[in-house]
C-alpha cells in the first residue's frame, strides 16, 4: 500500500523536477524516462548530471543532456571529467573532487564525429601494388 | 690400381641380411667358380733366365743401346710381320691377364680392337698412371726399361691396328717420364717408331702426356677424359672405350706391365709365358713389398708363389719375425686386408685371393706387423679415397666423406657398437653404385677391416665409453634404431 | 573454336584404359618403321621399343617413372646421380637406367628388392650433405629431392657425424639478378652446367674441385650471360638455383596456375602465369613442343614485375593548362567525340602498336571504318610494294619453328634470332648440335652462340646468291631441306621491298631447284612484335611516312610506344593513347585511355609462324582500367556508331570473318602463295641501298628492355645495369685499342 | 520422350558404363606414386546419356551456363620431372576476378568454381560431365611427347657436335 503511494509520490516528484508536466512530457519523449533525483551539477556542455540511490547501482547515476542537442545526444557529449563519476569509476564528482588534470590532457574533448563529414577515414600504409604513371611533364 | 674395368670382373655384392652370407656370396667370380686342374703344385723361385725385366734394379744402361743388349727391339719387325691375330694369339696362349688391377684377360681385350674399322683411328692408351698406394712397378720399368715398354707399345699397338699409343704418365713421375721421353726419341731416331716402324710400312707413334696427380686418372675413361683435356670423370660404361675411347675413337687402355711384358711373350712364346703360375693365372709378375719388413723391395716373381715365401725370400721377413705380423694388404689399398692367418697359406695370384676375400690387384704387398694400429691405418685410407674421389657420382662423393668421418672416430673409439654394421652397410650402398670402381676401392679396405677386427674396434669404442661417461653419443643411443 | 568442340561420339571405350599404350606406339615411333622394334619386359611386362632408346625411356613407355635427379628429357645423359639405378635381370649390380640402352629380351626390374636398396642408399647419401632448410627454401613444394625423398627414401635419419662435424658449407655464387644460389642446396647434378653449354651455348658454368668439394660455379664471378639463363632454375631439381626476384615472395601451393602465352617476342612461347590475390607472382614456361619446348626467355620470365610499374589506372585528359589529368571513362570519351565530331574520316589515322591483341585490333579497325577512315596503320613496317603484305606466305615463318630441326642449311638475312626471338634460336642450336645444321648469316656480325659461316653484312650478297655468283651459292644449291630467314629489322630499312623480293626469290629458287620435299617451305619472315602477323592479317598497312604526310587531326594510338610518332609530326594533331603502361605513347596524348596488359585480358595473338594462341586473363586490369576491345566497344557507343558485338564470342566470330586464320587456334594455315608472290615480285625492281644491313640488338644488354612491360621492369634494369657492369673494362679497352 | 531416349542409352553397351570421374580439389593433391598400380581403376561410373544435372547440382545459375570450360591434359611441370600430373584430362574453367579483402588483405573471389578442377581418364568422360552439368567447353588435344633416341656415347662422339665440352 504504501509503495502505491511512494511510487505516485516519486511521479510527482519527477514531474516537478522536470518542470512541470509538458516539460515531463518532452523530457519522456526525448529519454524515453523521467526520474526524479539529486541534482550533481552541469558540465562545460551544458549536461545535468543526477544522482538517485534509490534506484539500483547502474540506473543510480545518469546525464540529461544539454537541450542544444535535441534528440541527437551521443555519448561521447559526456564530458571526461563527468565520464568517470557516471560510470562509477569514481565516487565523487568533479564538483566534489576536481581530477588532476595533466598537461598532455585536450582541454577541448571533441564529440564522436561519426556519420558526420568529419569523420574519421582509416588509411593504408602499405604501399599500393600497382604503380600508377605519372606523366613527366606533369612533374615539372 | 683401379683401371681396366674392375666391375667386369668383381660381381656386384648382394645385400644379404648377415654378414655371414655376404661373405659367402661375395667374389663368385667366374673365374672363382670351377678350380681348374693344376699340373704344377710348386711354385716360386723365379730363375734369373726367365726374368722378363732385367735390368729392374738399373744396374745397367736403360739406353736403346743397353736394352738391344739386354735383348729388346730383337727381331721386332718379324714379330710385327706376323700379324696382329699371330700376337693375339700368343698372348691369349700366354694366359696374360691385365696387370693394372682387374686382371681382365689381355688376348680377349686386344681381340675387341680387331673390328673392321669404320673410318675413326683407333688408339692405345698405356697407363702410367700408377697411383695406387703401395705399388711401385709401373714406375721401375718406365725408369730403368723403358725400351720394354717402347717396344710393348708399337706389338700391342700393332696387334690391335692402333694408329698411335698415348702414355699418361703420372705427373708426379718426373724422372721416368725423362727416360720415357728419351727412350722414345731414341727409338723415333733409330727408326723403332713413327713412320714405317722397324721398316714393316706400318706407321706408328708414341706420345708422352703428364698427368696432373690425381688418382681418379688411373681409371680407364677417367685417363681418356684427362688426356683429352678435361677434368677426369670418369664415363658410364656401356659404351666401353673399344667401342667410343679417346677422341670418340675405338681405344684399349691397358697397363705398363702388361704391354711390357708383350714383346717378350711374342719372342719366347705364349706357352713360356704360361708355364709360370697356376693355371688361369699364369706368367710372372712384379710383387712390390713394402711397409714392415726389414727389405722392402719390387721384385719380378713368379704368380702363385705363396706370400709367406715371398716375403721371406725377398723382402728378409716381417720385421720382429713372422709371429709379430698383424695383417697384410695383398693388392694395393683398394683391397681388403687379410690377417696373418690366412697369409700364410695363400698363394699370390688372382684366384687364391679371391677366395680369400682380397684380391691381387696390382700386387702391392703392404705388411704391417703387431706396431700398426690398424684402423687408423684403413681410417687414413678412407681419407685418401675421400680425397681422391672425383666428385661426379653421388655415392662416391658422398660415402667417402662419410666412411672418413666414421673412420676417424673409430680411431678414437668415439662410436656405438651399432655403428660398426652401420658402416658395413653404408660401405655396401657405395659399392657397386657408382660409375666407376673407385667406390668399390673405398668401401672395401673398410669392409676388410670389420670383417676381421671388429673385436679391436668395439675393444675401442668400450674402453671410450668407460672413460667418457654422459658422452652425447650414449644420449643418440636411445634413438638409434 | 567451333572446331574443337568434339561431341561425344561412341568410339569411347578405347581411350581411357589404353591412353599409355596409345601414347607410347605413337612417342618414339612417330617416323620410323615399326618393323625394327625390339622387345624389353619391364616388371614383366612387355613392351615394344626403338633400339638404342635408354632404360629409362624403355619404362616411361611402360608407364613407369624412374625417379631421377641428373637425367632430363631434353639434356645430354650425364648418368652422375645414381637415383635412376635399377636392377636387370643376369647383371651383377644395378644399373644406371639413364645411360643404359636397351637390348633385346632385357628384363627390367623398377621395383625390386635391390632396386629399392639402391634408389635408397644413393638418397640417403643426396641427403647427408643437403641443408635441412625446406621451410625458407623456395622450391619448398615443387622440390624433385623432396618428393624423391618422401617416396624413395628411408624412414629415419643415421646421420651421427652432423654431430661432431655437421654438414658440407659452400659458398653462394653470385650469377647476376635472375638467378639466386644458395649452393649448400646442390646436389651436383649438373643440369645447369649441360643446359648452359648445349641449349644457351654459353660455356659459363661448370664445375671445380673434386670429391665432397666439388662446386658449381662460374670459375671466377661473373654474369652468367644468357638470355634463356633463367631456365636454370626450372631445371635445378632442388632450391640451389631459384629465381631471384621471386625469391621469398609466394609458395607454389599458394598460387594460382593459369595457362597463358607470351608476347614480350613474336614466337608465342606458352607459359604458366601464377598468381596470388591478383598479383602476378611469377611465369613459367609450359611445355609445347611445337614452339618452346620446355624453355622460356628471360624477358618473358622475368619482366613480369614491369606488369605493376608506370601503369595507366585511371583515364587522363590534357587540361586547359597542358597537363594530363586523371578523370572519369566519360569525360575522356566526351572529350574524343567532341574532336571528332569535328573531323572527317580522312583526317583521322590509327597506329597499332607491337603488343596490341587481334581482338582490339579488329574493334578498332571496324571503328575506324565506320569513322570513314582506312587509314590503319601498324607501327612496325612491312615493304608494300609488289605482293607486299596481301599473301600470308610473304610475311610469316612458313616453315614453322619445328621444321628447323628438319632443315639442313639456315640463312639468316638482317637478323640477330638470339636477341630477337631467344626460343627460335635454341631450336637452330638443337638442330645445328644434333642434326649437324649449317648457318649462314648475312648482316651484323654477332655471337649467336654457336658457330656459323658469316657472308657479310652488304645487302649485294643477296643478289649475288641468287645469280649464282657468291661462293656461298654452292652450299646453298646442295641443300635439300634450306631456310631462309629474313628478320624484319631488316626490313625496317629503305631497301626493304629490295630485301623482301631478292629472298622471296632466292626461297622459290631454292624450293624448285634443290628437290625439296612437296610440303617444304623454305622462306621465314622472323618477327619482333607480337601483333604483327595478325596486324597483317587483318589488314593493317605500314607506313608511318604516311601518317607524317597526312598530318591527320587525329591519331588513335593503340599501345603505339616506339618513338616514331611525336609532337614535333603535328602539332595540332589530337592523340589518343590507349595502352596499359605510360611510356612513349602517354607521354604525348591528350587523351590517356587505360587498357589491359596481356596478362589481364582474354586476347588473341598470332605468333611470327602464323599460329594463333589465346592469352588468358589472370588478374584484373588495375584502378578503372579495362579490356582494351571494352573500350573501343564503348567509345563507339559514345560516338553514336555502336560496335555490332557486345561480347568476346560475338567480336571473335567477327574475327572469323576478317580472317579465319584468327580464330583457327593452334593451328597453322600453310599458305603457298610464294611462287605467286615471286611472280609478283619480279615487276618490282628496286634498287638495293649500300648501307650495310645492321641487327637491332647486337649485345645481350639490347636484349631486356624492348617493350613498354619490359621497359618498366625493375628486373630487367637491373638486367642491363649489371650487364653494362660486365663489359665496361672490355668496352673501354677496345676503345683505346680502335681510336 | 525423354524417357524413351533415356531408355534407350542404358540399352546402349558401351553408353552405359562410363569409367569414373573424380573430382579433386587443387588442394587436395596426391602424394608421389610412381608406380600407380590402380590408376586405371573405375572408381564410380557416370551415366552417358545427356540427361542435366545442372539443375540438382547446386551452381549458381550464372555459373552454369556463362562459363567456358577447358578440357585438357596439364603439361608436365617445368619445375619438376615428375610426370604423374599428366596422365588425366582436367577441365579449367574460365578465369574470373579475384580481389584483395579490404579488411584482411586476403585473396578474395566471386567465383565458385575457381577450386574445382574435375579429373577425367578420357576426354569423352570429361565432355560428358560437361554436357550433363551443362557448362559450355573446349577441348585442347593432348599433345604428342616427342621423344629424341639418346645415347650416352653421343656426349663422346668424335665428329659429332654432341660432344661435351663443359663439365
Amino acid at each position: 500500500m504504501t509503495s502505491i503511494v511512494q511510487n505516485f509520490r516519486n511521479l510527482a516528484l519527477s514531474i516537478k523536477q522536470n518542470g512541470g508536466l509538458y516539460r515531463s512530457i518532452l523530457q519522456l519523449y526525448r529519454v524515453d524516462e523521467i526520474k526524479e533525483g539529486e541534482y550533481i551539477g552541469t558540465d562545460r556542455n551544458g549536461n545535468r548530471y543526477y544522482q538517485n540511490k534509490r534506484f539500483f547501482v547502474g540506473r543510480s547515476r545518469w546525464v540529461i543532456y544539454n537541450e542544444k542537442y535535441g534528440l541527437d545526444y551521443d555519448g561521447t557529449h559526456v564530458d571526461p571529467e563527468w565520464h568517470g563519476w557516471l560510470h562509477y569509476v569514481r565516487d565523487d564528482p568533479p564538483t566534489v573532487k576536481p581530477p588532476i588534470t595533466y598537461k598532455w590532457v585536450t582541454p577541448n574533448p571533441q564529440e564522436n564525429k561519426t556519420g558526420t563529414p568529419d569523420n574519421y577515414v582509416p588509411y593504408s600504409t602499405v604501399k599500393p601494388k600497382i604503380e600508377a604513371w605519372v606523366p613527366k611533364s606533369n612533374k615539372k | 690400381m683401379i683401371n681396366n674395368s674392375i666391375n667386369k670382373i668383381i660381381p656386384f655384392l648382394k645385400n644379404s641380411p648377415s654378414a655371414s652370407s655376404q661373405i659367402l656370396v661375395r667374389y663368385q667370380s667366374a673365374a672363382a667358380a670351377a678350380p681348374p686342374k693344376q699340373k704344377k703344385t710348386t711354385f716360386g723361385g723365379l730363375k734369373d733366365e726367365d726374368r722378363i725385366f732385367t735390368n729392374l734394379y738399373g744396374r745397367h744402361d736403360w739406353k736403346l743401346k743397353g736394352a738391344m743388349s739386354r735383348g729388346d727391339w730383337y727381331k721386332t719387325k718379324e714379330i710385327l710381320l706376323k700379324g696382329s691375330d699371330w700376337i693375339i694369339n700368343e698372348v691369349k696362349a700366354s694366359g696374360l691377364r691385365g696387370r693394372g688391377g682387374a686382371g681382365f684377360p689381355s688376348g680377349l681385350k686386344w681381340s675387341f680392337m680387331n673390328k673392321p674399322s669404320d673410318g675413326r683411328p683407333k688408339y692405345l692408351v698405356i697407363n702410367a698412371d700408377e697411383g695406387e698406394p703401395g705399388t711401385c712397378k709401373d714406375r721401375e720399368i718406365m725408369r730403368h726399361d723403358p725400351h720394354k715398354l717402347v717396344e710393348g707399345c708399337l706389338i700391342a699397338g700393332r696387334a690391335m691396328g692402333a694408329r698411335a699409343a698415348y702414355i699418361y704418365i703420372r705427373g708426379e713421375f718426373y724422372n721416368e717420364s725423362s727416360n720415357m721421353q728419351a727412350a722414345i726419341n731414341e727409338a723415333y731416331k733409330a727408326g723403332l717408331i713413327g713412320k714405317n716402324a722397324c721398316g714393316t710400312g706400318y706407321d706408328f707413334d708414341v706420345y708422352m702426356h703428364r698427368g696432373a696427380g690425381a688418382y681418379i686418372c688411373g681409371e680407364e675413361t677417367a685417363l681418356i677424359e684427362s688426356l683429352e683435356g678435361k677434368q677426369g670423370k670418369p664415363r658410364l660404361k656401356p659404351p666401353f672405350p673399344a667401342d667410343i675411347g679417346l677422341f670418340g675413337c675405338p681405344t684399349t687402355v691397358t697397363n705398363v706391365e702388361t704391354v711390357a711384358v708383350a714383346p717378350t711373350i711374342c719372342r719366347r712364346g705364349g706357352s713360356w709365358f704360361a708355364s709360370f703360375g697356376r693355371e688361369r693365372n699364369s706368367g710372372t709378375k712384379l710383387f712390390n713389398i713394402s711397409g714392415h719388413v726389414n727389405n722392402p723391395c719390387t721384385v719380378e716373381e713368379e704368380m702363385s708363389i705363396p706370400l709367406k715365401e715371398l716375403i721371406e725370400r725377398h723382402a728378409g721377413g716381417v720385421i720382429g719375425g713372422w709371429d709379430n705380423l698383424l695383417a697384410i694388404i695383398p693388392g694395393g689399398s683398394s683391397v681388403p686386408l687379410i690377417p696373418k692367418k690366412t697369409c700364410e697359406e695363400v698363394l699370390m695370384d688372382f684366384d687364391s685371393l679371391v677366395q680369400a676375400q682380397t684380391g691381387l690387384g696390382t700386387a702391392a704387398i703392404i705388411v704391417m706387423n703387431k706396431q700398426t694400429d690398424v684402423v687408423k691405418a684403413i681410417a687414413r685410407l678412407s681419407l685418401f679415397y675421400k680425397h681422391e674421389s672425383c666428385g661426379q657420382c653421388t655415392p662416391c662423393r658422398e660415402g667417402t666423406v662419410w666412411l672418413t668421418k666414421m673412420m676417424d672416430r673409430f680411431v678414437e673409439g668415439k662410436a656405438r657398437i651399432d655403428e660398426i654394421d652401420m658402416i658395413w652397410e653404408l660401405s655396401k650402398q657405395i659399392e657397386g653404385h657408382t660409375i666407376c670402381a673407385l667406390g668399390d676401392a673405398a668401401a672395401w679396405p673398410v669392409q676388410g677391416l670389420i670383417r676381421h677386427f671388429r673385436p679391436e674396434l668395439e675393444r675401442r669404442i668400450k674402453e671410450f665409453h668407460a672413460t667418457h661417461k654422459g658422452h652425447v653419443l650414449d644420449k643418440l643411443a636411445k634413438y638409434a634404431n | 573454336m567451333n572446331k574443337l568442340i568434339i561431341n561425344s561420339s561412341k568410339k569411347l571405350l578405347s581411350s581411357s584404359l589404353n591412353k599409355n599404350i596409345l601414347k607410347s606406339q605413337t612417342a618414339l615411333l612417330s617416323n620410323v618403321v615399326p618393323d625394327n622394334r625390339i622387345e624389353v619386359f619391364v616388371d614383366d611386362k612387355p613392351v615394344l621399343v626403338q633400339p638404342g632408346v635408354t632404360v629409362l625411356q624403355a619404362c616411361a613407355e611402360a608407364g613407369v617413372e624412374i625417379p631421377r635427379f641428373c637425367y632430363h628429357e631434353r639434356l645430354a645423359i650425364a648418368g652422375n646421380c645414381r637415383m635412376c639405378l635399377v636392377e636387370i635381370e643376369r647383371t651383377p649390380k644395378p644399373v644406371a637406367s639413364c645411360a643404359m640402352p636397351v637390348m633385346k629380351g632385357m628384363k627390367i626390374k623398377t621395383d625390386s628388392p635391390v632396386t629399392r636398396k639402391a634408389r635408397e642408399g644413393v638418397m640417403e647419401f643426396m641427403l647427408v650433405n643437403h641443408p635441412l632448410d625446406c621451410p625458407v627454401c623456395d622450391q619448398g613444394g615443387e622440390c624433385d629431392l623432396q618428393d624423391q625423398a618422401m617416396a624413395f627414401g628411408s624412414d629415419r635419419s643415421r646421420f651421427t657425424d652432423n654431430l661432431f662435424s655437421g654438414k658440407r658449407a659452400t659458398e653462394d655464387k653470385n650469377l647476376g639478378p635472375l638467378v639466386k644460389t644458395s649452393m649448400n642446396r646442390c646436389i651436383h647434378c649438373t643440369r645447369c652446367v649441360r643446359f648452359a653449354s648445349e641449349v644457351a651455348g654459353v660455356d659459363d658454368l661448370g664445375t671445380t674441385g673434386r670429391g665432397n668439394d666439388m662446386q658449381i660455379g662460374t670459375y671466377v664471378e661473373k654474369l652468367l650471360a644468357s638470355e634463356v639463363s633463367g631456365n636454370v632454375i626450372d631445371l635445378c631439381p632442388v632450391g640451389a638455383l631459384t629465381s631471384k626476384p621471386y625469391a621469398f615472395t609466394a609458395r607454389p601451393w599458394e598460387l594460382r596456375k593459369i595457362s597463358s602465352i607470351d608476347v614480350l617476342d613474336a614466337l608465342g612461347s606458352n607459359i604458366v602465369v601464377q598468381h596470388r590475390a591478383g598479383d602476378v607472382m611469377r611465369i613459367l614456361p609450359r611445355l609445347n613442343e611445337d614452339i618452346n619446348e620446355e624453355w622460356l626467355d628471360d624477358k618473358a620470365r622475368f619482366s613480369y614485375d614491369g606488369l605493376r610499374r608506370q601503369r595507366l589506372v585511371t583515364p587522363m585528359v590534357r587540361g586547359h593548362d597542358g597537363l594530363l589529368k586523371p578523370c572519369e571513362w566519360d569525360d575522356a570519351f566526351y572529350a574524343i567525340a567532341d574532336k571528332l565530331s569535328r573531323a572527317s574520316g580522312s583526317q583521322i589515322a590509327a597506329l597499332a602498336g607491337g603488343l596490341a591483341d587481334a581482338e582490339s585490333l579488329v574493334a578498332l579497325k571496324d571503328l575506324m571504318n565506320r569513322l570513314g577512315s582506312e587509314n590503319v596503320f601498324v607501327e612496325e613496317s612491312f615493304p608494300g610494294q609488289a605482293s607486299g603484305t596481301d599473301l600470308r606466305s610473304n610475311y610469316v615463318a612458313n616453315s614453322g619453328i619445328t621444321n628447323l630441326e628438319q632443315a639442313d642449311l639456315v640463312l639468316l638475312v638482317g637478323t640477330n634470332p638470339r636477341y630477337e626471338a631467344p626460343l627460335y634460336n635454341t631450336r637452330i642450336r638443337k638442330s645445328l648440335v644434333h642434326n649437324e645444321l649449317k648457318v649462314a648469316l648475312i648482316g651484323s656480325q654477332v655471337n649467336l652462340s654457336y658457330e656459323y659461316d658469316y657472308l657479310g653484312d652488304s645487302a649485294q650478297i643477296l643478289e649475288d646468291l641468287l645469280n649464282g655468283k657468291h661462293e656461298y651459292s654452292k652450299f646453298l644449291a646442295k641443300a635439300k631441306k634450306p631456310l631462309i630467314v629474313l628478320g624484319s629489322a631488316a626490313l625496317q630499312r629503305k631497301d626493304g621491298d629490295a630485301l623482301l623480293n631478292l629472298a622471296t626469290r632466292l626461297s622459290e629458287k631454292l624450293r624448285t631447284q634443290n628437290g625439296c620435299p612437296n610440303d617444304w617451305r623454305v622462306f621465314n619472315v622472323l618477327h619482333r612484335w607480337a601483333s604483327q602477323v595478325a596486324a597483317l592479317d587483318i589488314g593493317y598497312r605500314s607506313g608511318i611516312e604516311q601518317i607524317k604526310a597526312q598530318k591527320p587531326k587525329i591519331l588513335y594510338l593503340l599501345g603505339a610506344d616506339e618513338d616514331l610518332v611525336s609532337r614535333v609530326d603535328g602539332d595540332d594533331t589530337f592523340i589518343i593513347y590507349q595502352g596499359h603502361h605510360g611510356d612513349r605513347g602517354a607521354e604525348i596524348a591528350d587523351v590517356v585511355l587505360p587498357g589491359a596488359a596481356y596478362t589481364e585480358k582474354s586476347a588473341t595473338y598470332v605468333n611470327t609462324e602464323g599460329r594463333a594462341q589465346q592469352a588468358s586473363f589472370v588478374v584484373a586490369p588495375p584502378g578503372k582500367a579495362k579490356e582494351d576491345w571494352q573500350i573501343l566497344r564503348a567509345l563507339s557507343d559514345v560516338l553514336g556508331n555502336p560496335l555490332p558485338y557486345d561480347d568476346l564470342d560475338a567480336l571473335r566470330k567477327r574475327m572469323g570473318e576478317v580472317s579465319p586464320t584468327l580464330t583457327s587456334y593452334d593451328k597453322i594455315e600453310s599458305a603457298s602463295f610464294l611462287p605467286l608472290s615471286v611472280s609478283l615480285s619480279q615487276k618490282v625492281k628496286p634498287a638495293l641501298s649500300k648501307e650495310p644491313i645492321r641487327a637491332w640488338q647486337t649485345e645481350l644488354g639490347d636484349f631486356y628492355m624492348t617493350n613498354p612491360i619490359s621497359r618498366a621492369s625493375l628486373t630487367m634494369a637491373r638486367c642491363v645495369q649489371s650487364f653494362k657492369k660486365t663489359n665496361e673494362p672490355v668496352k673501354q679497352t677496345q676503345a683505346n685499342a680502335n681510336p | 520422350m525423354s524417357l524413351l531416349v533415356r531408355n534407350f542409352s542404358k540399352l546402349n553397351p558401351l553408353g552405359s558404363i562410363r569409367s569414373y570421374s573424380e573430382v579433386v580439389n587443387v588442394f587436395g593433391r596426391r602424394s608421389v606414386d610412381t608406380q600407380a598400380a590402380d590408376e586405371k581403376k573405375t572408381i564410380a561410373t557416370i551415366p552417358e546419356n545427356t540427361e542435366s544435372v545442372k539443375e540438382v547440382s547446386g551452381h549458381p545459375e550464372v555459373h552454369l551456363t556463362g562459363r567456358l570450360a577447358k578440357i585438357y591434359v596439364p603439361p608436365k611441370n617445368s619445375m619438376q620431372s615428375g610426370t604423374f600430373g599428366t596422365r588425366r584430362w582436367r577441365i579449367d574453367f574460365d578465369n574470373r576476378d579475384r580481389w584483395e579483402n579490404p579488411l584482411m588483405g586476403w585473396g578474395s573471389s566471386g567465383d565458385p568454381l575457381s577450386s574445382l578442377q574435375p579429373e577425367f581418364g578420357s576426354k569423352e568422360d570429361a565432355i560428358v560431365y560437361c554436357q550433363r552439368m551443362g557448362f559450355r567447353y573446349v577441348v585442347e588435344e593432348e599433345r604428342e611427347i616427342k621423344r629424341r633416341i639418346k645415347s650416352y656415347g653421343a656426349n663422346y662422339s668424335w665428329n659429332k657436335r654432341t660432344r661435351v665440352s663443359t663439365k
